[in-house]
């Protein structure tokens, strides 16, 4: 779907809440995908964005390790030129990023057009992505 | 959304020949390194990895086969990778890791 | 992932909403598949439940053709023995079943162990369905 | 996921073999009943349609196929389909319109 195709000149959001649990992260790269091939991207970008946002996933799980019971909030925005995505969770108050979180970050920027990670607060972290339709 | 490893042990070759299926991402990437781990307890030989069928890896199995590789290493073996599709070799890429582990023919179908 | 396997006694829930845009069933169908594969329904059951989340976002575009700024809200929630779908939309208030709705109704009956077509209030629309783990 | 549909007329048995990949729902329904309409105005012939690879049909898809065939009917044709995946034959069945089309061959992968 191109934007013109929606009929309206709004952004189109998507949210997604999923356990922070492992076994979801397959359902979040799943959802990220259909929605970006809808949205119109090419192939390579398709696959970019499902990464990006498994590698997001995963780094906000090794970072809230104690509490399974908390949700991730995903938000797909579909801006006039790109796409727009928030992925938050809580954080442990103790968690500290290891070598290997680093990896997931890096593979991120890579993948995605621009990256940002925020704490908003000391319970939280938000990592906000952008990838540019082409 | 699961993975499946299947392994034949070449005798006259001495290697492991490996497939490996499906997606691989921090639900099921420490079973790859028990897997993988397995197998070289078993022969001490060098790993052949057909990735054909490999539909996705994440940083957490990359993780798991550089584990794996530090093991392979210490008896001077080696892992090799083939057949990996354009999304898969784009993470060995942008993580270096096509310098650490063997690339061998790509899949671009 | 078994239910044991969530290391949690507490429902696992899932929670996705949607622009009422029929761009965006696919994106509903491909989720479902996802939680339902992770939730260790078998093939036949991935595609009925699949099918039915389809149906029931289909129904419920028809049943509000007039506003598509507004959201779909589906909810996953896992109890001990059994998937609970929840789907809402708005409604247009004119709104009228044509035969053809009726047909999605009937797939989603015989694709799932129990469904319940509610209006919570006039101007809304809840569809909830049951399938039972075997 | 959208889907593809492939047409060849056969001069000598005087049908249209048609080919159907991918998903069809609401989004892309109304497209299908298009393309099948233009067919069924170029040659006014049976439809014989190989489902091998349509991985899913919904609700608007079949009142799609059912339009289509009452315009078919009207010339005394008939469609067919045959290799249908499990899922889609299920949906047929369920909406008893496996009596209303001939259905031939399963698919059973
Ligand atoms: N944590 C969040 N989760 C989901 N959506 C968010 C979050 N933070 C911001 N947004 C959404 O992103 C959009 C822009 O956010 P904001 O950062 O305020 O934008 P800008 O910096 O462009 O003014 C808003 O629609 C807002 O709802
Ligand atoms: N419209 C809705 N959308 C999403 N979730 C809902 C909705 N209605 C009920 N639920 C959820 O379903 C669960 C059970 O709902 P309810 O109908 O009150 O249960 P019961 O009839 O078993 O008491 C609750 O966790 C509630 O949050």
């Amino acid at each position: 779907m191109t934007k013109s195709a929606s009929g309206s000149n709004n952004d189109d959001i998507i949210e997604l809440g999923l356990p922070v649990n492992p076994a979801y992260v397959s359902a979040a790269r799943l959802t990220a995908s259909s929605i970006a091939n809808r949205m119109g991207f090419n192939i390579e970008d398709i696959e970019d964005i499902k990464a990006a946002v498994s590698e997001a996933c995963t780094y906000l799980i090794k970072q809230n390790s104690q509490n399974r019971q908390s949700m991730f909030q995903i938000k797909f925005i579909l801006k006039n030129k790109f796409l727009e995505i928030f992925i938050s969770a809580k954080k442990d108050p103790s968690s500290t990023d290891s070598d290997e979180d680093g990896l997931g970050i890096l593979m991120i920027e890579a993948l995605m057009d621009d990256v940002d990670l925020t704490t908003p607060d000391d319970t939280s972290i938000q990592i906000i992505m952008h990838k540019k339709l082409r | 959304m699961d993975f499946k490893l299947n392994s034949l042990y070449d005798n006259t070759k001495n290697i492991w020949n490996i497939t490996i299926e499906g997606e691989i991402d921090i639900y099921n990437s420490s079973l790859l390194k028990e897997k993988l781990n397995a197998l070289i307890q078993e022969h001490k030989t060098d790993l052949h990895i057909n990735c054909d069928k490999l539909e996705y890896i994440d940083s957490t199995g990359l993780g798991s086969l550089v584990s794996v590789l530090k093991k392979v290493k210490q008896y001077n073996g080696n892992i090799s990778l083939c057949q990996l599709k354009p999304n898969v070799a784009k993470v060995f890429k942008i993580t270096e890791l096509n310098k650490v582990f063997v690339i061998e023919g790509a899949n671009n179908d």
